[in-house]
């Protein structure tokens, strides 16, 4: 099977490619995303494919945006929406909350929409590009939130994504965009979603985590059996909601100790979430407190002194495991 | 008055027929509130109803709708029954939202109607995006999408207008004035003498009418949407009109004039279009008589065969938040 | 003393009259808050009180609303804006979330101002009426959450809150406004934000609630002590950011079993950060697993019938106590 | 050209020494950019120097300001220093965010200048908020907002504008027409001929001006806003430009035709003030030559000082998120 090394970035553009060769219902719309590209350049090329009338560009406005995609998503077609950055979805996420995830339960009405919003940090984005919002999507009744860590997961649950019968968030960190790549096979399948993956096997602690965070995990993981210090488990979960609380048990219940790393705010993150289901359902499989591992309650700072700090890296997880193990 | 009728005497019976059923079914709810038999609140559309007979009396098959809280005549006028209504607002699963919802957000999209969310202004994109989509697949198809003056103050409103003009998406921002946002005149919305001075500011055509006057109405959205299906544009189409009740029930209205109320009472939407249709001897008293008597019974009957309905069952409450793959 | 017996919604009136008294710098607005009151005649006669120029109505524009009252309490006012449910918030929640939770961070610039925002259902408000949202404003950095309970501290905790140097989220429960009365003095001190309060002692379990809930679990706590069952505390948060850990850690402490109630949706909502909160400081103290009692992820809905199942209540809390105890 | 010049020889010689400032200011940014030497993104304002310089040229002492990412003039304007711009830039501890920020989301309250954020619109109804609270207090406030030809496709633009209007609040709303957002040109924004057209929409009054005409354009803010202190009710004020680089540095803005740029190059800014300045008789080269030269001094020196200048130190990170009470 012939394979090609390809990055984060682009394997959401072959996703992309794929529903808009395979699905004539499929639009892409949003700022900038036509004969540009995007600002991260995830759908240059397609507009040239696929013409203006299936990937085109907007107007600067996030509510216009959702909005009339849920109205398409009810009228058979399939809209992918971007936003420019996952920040900006705020000032129109009353479009997600009321419209989208109550329609389907109050109407029998499906809309199969799916919102791409690029988000996180480590790059100097600041306060108004870097922020992490998958706790609000999480909470919403009806959407769906995937978030993906390597290419072929972006790929493969990308098109699920597109093709579930729900509005699905999208949350596509850009810290991975350039900088993981893998080895993958041109043919590819889609795979479902709400299914986490072991993505490193262990027997001492378990760090339940996703996005970005899993290559932080993965080497503070390396680190510590190099060291000889423990075999730490990473779960990516790929699906925040649904959430895939079964393999979290199982995790636990392999391991016996939890770190939650993200790198979204600490109160009310979605570690908190994962916390909360750990204490319920696999209490009695603890040997040591659920650690939450995430980024203080502040805004994202600019400067890299302090965005470095701020941000959970490879280093402060593996300081964490060790005061875990060593409960 | 003495003018051509572009409007047949089916056209026009229909219309009559759309308000009176629409008023006997809010003045229903009306009582029943304050005979305290209703769970949440009424909010009624009376002295409104030509706004929502005459813009679907002239849309086509496969139109599609955005109505507000106040626009019971867009449902009844795309088919909706007064018993779909009467099983809405009773919160019956029998209901359109299966009593998930009790209230105005309702609607039947195999009429091309879609169930507002309260947000003001937040359905005005859905409707765009919904008649992008059907154009997209080959339909013929415009949209109307209506708002209160108060609702003309959101973001949405904005960037909904804006975005359907900038990607030439057909529809129709119909503007109900009722005079009152909620408590507000609306010098607390706005500053433009009337607010169809706002096309302009977004490149597309604006119109004023007399939202009471559901003849003329009908005449003009006609023309405006033969010539949108040709040229797909949208248009703002500002109705004037007042509210003629409280906010809801809950609200006596206090703070509106009373001889502001009582000189719209005289041009009452209904009477109105019963003049007309005797003008134009489309149909004698009787005819009328019996027209009254048959929304009546439709009303009555309606009414109790909601009330026997079956209300939901609370096993139910989980079901349907996701739809199924 | 003269005491005289006040509503919720009465004690939040005289607040706000207090606050229009002896503090010029404090105005109020909102939509129909003027000479109609408000939709839930809060403010009934403060504009004919204090004038036009301190209490006034607005257009329909929830982002300005927001937006001016961090541009005014940046120029030396202390605004008092009223949202006319919490549900129209989220039209404008980026004002919230970036502009006035960041702004001391970045800048030292204080924004005194707080946003009331009636919440909460149980009268057939259906899915647009009676939102929960209060996990949304407890993840946003720089934003302080109170949701009181009782009249006493709806009066008390909204003078803190406007008294505040920073951007503070007042929930009011319209369940409360009308159903919630106490014999309270005239003459009343303001109470600190970030205090939990006992209100029913217990050995047995601790419910950790808030708002409308802290009266369900009363009467659920009381059942059971007729019952014979157990004596169970009741917390009340009364303040969620900043939140009172070292009272959940005390009340746990005394308990060993912990049920968390609140109103809104379960997955996200803040009762998992009050889970992991228990979970990461007290697990040595647990007992039993952590259990939370919540709205299911659902939209609100209407019919009597389904809201009744949907809304957790005395006899819901009754019957989880009831396990937690037997566990 | 010969005009009456209202404006004095100091007034003329400060606002080309914003540009100045400015221009050279950017300049270094750039340079430093493509030299791989700054950490996040640069975003210019080059070309557009006259709108901040003639805005801020014309207000008074205790006027506030919301400028957007290409405004560097409005904060220089307001005497915001090099030094302090540099310190900014570079995420120093010294800068006016304490390295918390290090983009063009600054600004000295104390100069009446808010501190921006991202969101495209957000910064209208804060600005709008300060000059309601000012005017309470007594002071003789007036404020300037300034948005781009996209940023006025949000919801926040029409509800910023709109309440000021209600409300009676003297806001001056600057759209700089800069003809593209982004990579797209002002097509994919609107469809009005030009934006001033939606003045009427909310009854206030609306001007176009030459956004590269700095001294006509004081003198037209100059009298706009002295009207605003006597009536106060806000304006929108549209000014035509031309985005002479990038988005960003990271953006070629190949999507902007070459002859476009090369028509606007010809009416840069501050070649223009200088020609005025020239024609007045207000400076001889030799004046105007030392002018440029204590600018460059001044950049140069100021951004080695901001270099040698403190990091911020991660143990401070969580300090402030919270005002003390
Ligand atoms: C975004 C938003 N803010 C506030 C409300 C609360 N609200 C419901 S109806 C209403 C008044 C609406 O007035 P208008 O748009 O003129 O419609 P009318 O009731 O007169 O038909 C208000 C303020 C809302 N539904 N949505
Ligand atoms: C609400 C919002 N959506 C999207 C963006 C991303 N964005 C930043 S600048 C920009 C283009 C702005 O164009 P314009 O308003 O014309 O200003 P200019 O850059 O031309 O000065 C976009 C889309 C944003 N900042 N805010
Ligand atoms: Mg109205
Ligand atoms: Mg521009």
């Amino acid at each position: 099977m012939p394979t090609a090394e390809i990055t984060f970035l682009e394997a959401i553009r072959q996703a992309l490619q794929r529903l808009l060769r395979e699905r004539s219902e499929v639009v892409l719309y949003g700022q900038d995303i036509g004969s540009f590209g995007g600002a991260f350049k995830v759908t240059a090329g397609l507009q040239k494919e696929f013409g203006a009338a299936r990937v085109f560009d907007t107007p600067i406005s996030e509510s216009a945006i959702l909005g009339s995609a849920i109205g398409m998503a009810t009228q058979g077609l399939r809209p992918v929406v971007e936003m420019q950055f996952a920040d900006f979805m705020m000032t129109a996420v009353h479009q997600l909350l009321n419209n989208a995830s109550t329609l389907h339960y109050r109407t029998g009405i499906a809309a199969p929409m799916t919102v791409r919003a690029p988000c996180g940090g480590g790059f100097g984005g600041g306060p108004f590009h870097s922020e992490e919002l998958e706790t609000f999507f999480c909470h919403m009744p009806g959407i769906k939130v995937v978030y993906p860590a390597f290419p072929a997961d972006a790929r493969a649950l990308l098109y699920s994504a597109v093709m579930d019968p729900n509005p699905v968030v999208y949350l596509e960190n850009k810290y991975l965009y350039r900088h993981v790549k893998e080895w993958l096979p041109n043919d590819w399948m889609p795979t479902p979603l709400g299914v986490a993956r072991v993505c490193r096997p262990g027997t001492d602690a378990v760090v339940l985590t996703y996005g970005a965070m899993v290559h932080e995990a993965l080497r503070a993981a390396e680190q510590l059996a190099a060291e000889d210090v423990g075999e730490v488990m990473v779960l990516d979960l790929r699906t925040l909601k649904p959430l895939d609380t079964d393999a979290i048990v199982a995790a636990v219940a392999a391991t016996n100790r939890v770190l939650i790393v993200h790198e979204g705010w600490h109160t009310s993150g979605f570690g908190a979430e994962l916390a909360a289901v750990v204490a319920e359902r696999a209490f009695h499989l603890l040997d040591a407190p659920v650690g939450r591992l995430t980024a203080p309650d502040c805004p994202i700072p600019f400067a890299p002194e302090l965005e470095k700090a701020y941000r959970p890296d490879a280093e402060k997880i593996h300081k964490a495991l060790v005061e875990l193990l060593e409960y | 008055m003495n003018r051509k009728a572009d409007i047949s005497k089916d056209a026009a019976l229909a219309m009559l027929r759309c308000m009176l059923l629409a008023r006997r079914i809010e003045e229903r709810m009306v009582r029943l509130y304050h005979q305290g038999q209703i769970f949440g609140g009424v909010y009624t559309g009376i002295g409104q109803e030509a706004i929502g007979t005459a813009t679907t009396s002239a849309a086509g098959p496969d139109d599609l709708f955005a109505p507000c809280i106040r626009d019971m005549t867009v449902h009844v006028g795309r088919g909706t029954t007064a018993l779909t209504i009467f099983r809405q607002f009773l919160g019956r699963v029998t209901g359109p939202t299966r009593g998930r919802d009790g209230n105005v957000h309702y609607g039947e999209i195999e009429r091309g109607v879609f169930s507002m969310i309260s947000h003001l202004g937040a359905m005005l994109p859905v409707v765009t995006g919904g008649v992008m989509a059907r154009r997209r697949l080959g339909r013929d198809t415009i949209g109307f999408a209506y708002i209160g003056d108060g609702g003309t103050s959101t973001g949405d409103f904005h960037e909904a207008i804006n975005f359907a003009a900038v990607l030439d998406v057909p529809v129709i921002f119909v503007v109900e004035n009722n005079q009152f946002a909620y408590s507000t005149p609306t010098s607390y919305q706005f500053r433009c003498k009337n607010l169809v001075e706002r096309a302009a500011g977004y490149g597309i055509e604006g119109f004023t009418a007399d939202g009471n006057d559901a003849w003329a109405l009908r005449e003009l959205v006609s023309k405006l949407a033969a010539k949108m299906r040709q040229q797909p544009r949208p248009v703002l189409l500002v109705c004037e009109t007042l509210r003629m009740r409280g906010h809801g029930e809950h609200d006596d209205a206090s703070y509106i004039p009373r001889e502001l109320l009582a000189a719209w009472a005289k041009r009452d939407p209904i009477a109105l279009l019963r003049e007309r249709i005797t003008q134009a001897q489309f149909a004698t008293a009787t005819e009328l008589a019996a027209l009254e008597q048959a929304v009546q019974t439709e009303v009555d009957e309606s009414y109790q065969q909601a009330l026997n309905d079956p209300l939901p069952d609370a096993a139910t409450l989980t079901e349907g938040v996701y739809a199924d793959g």
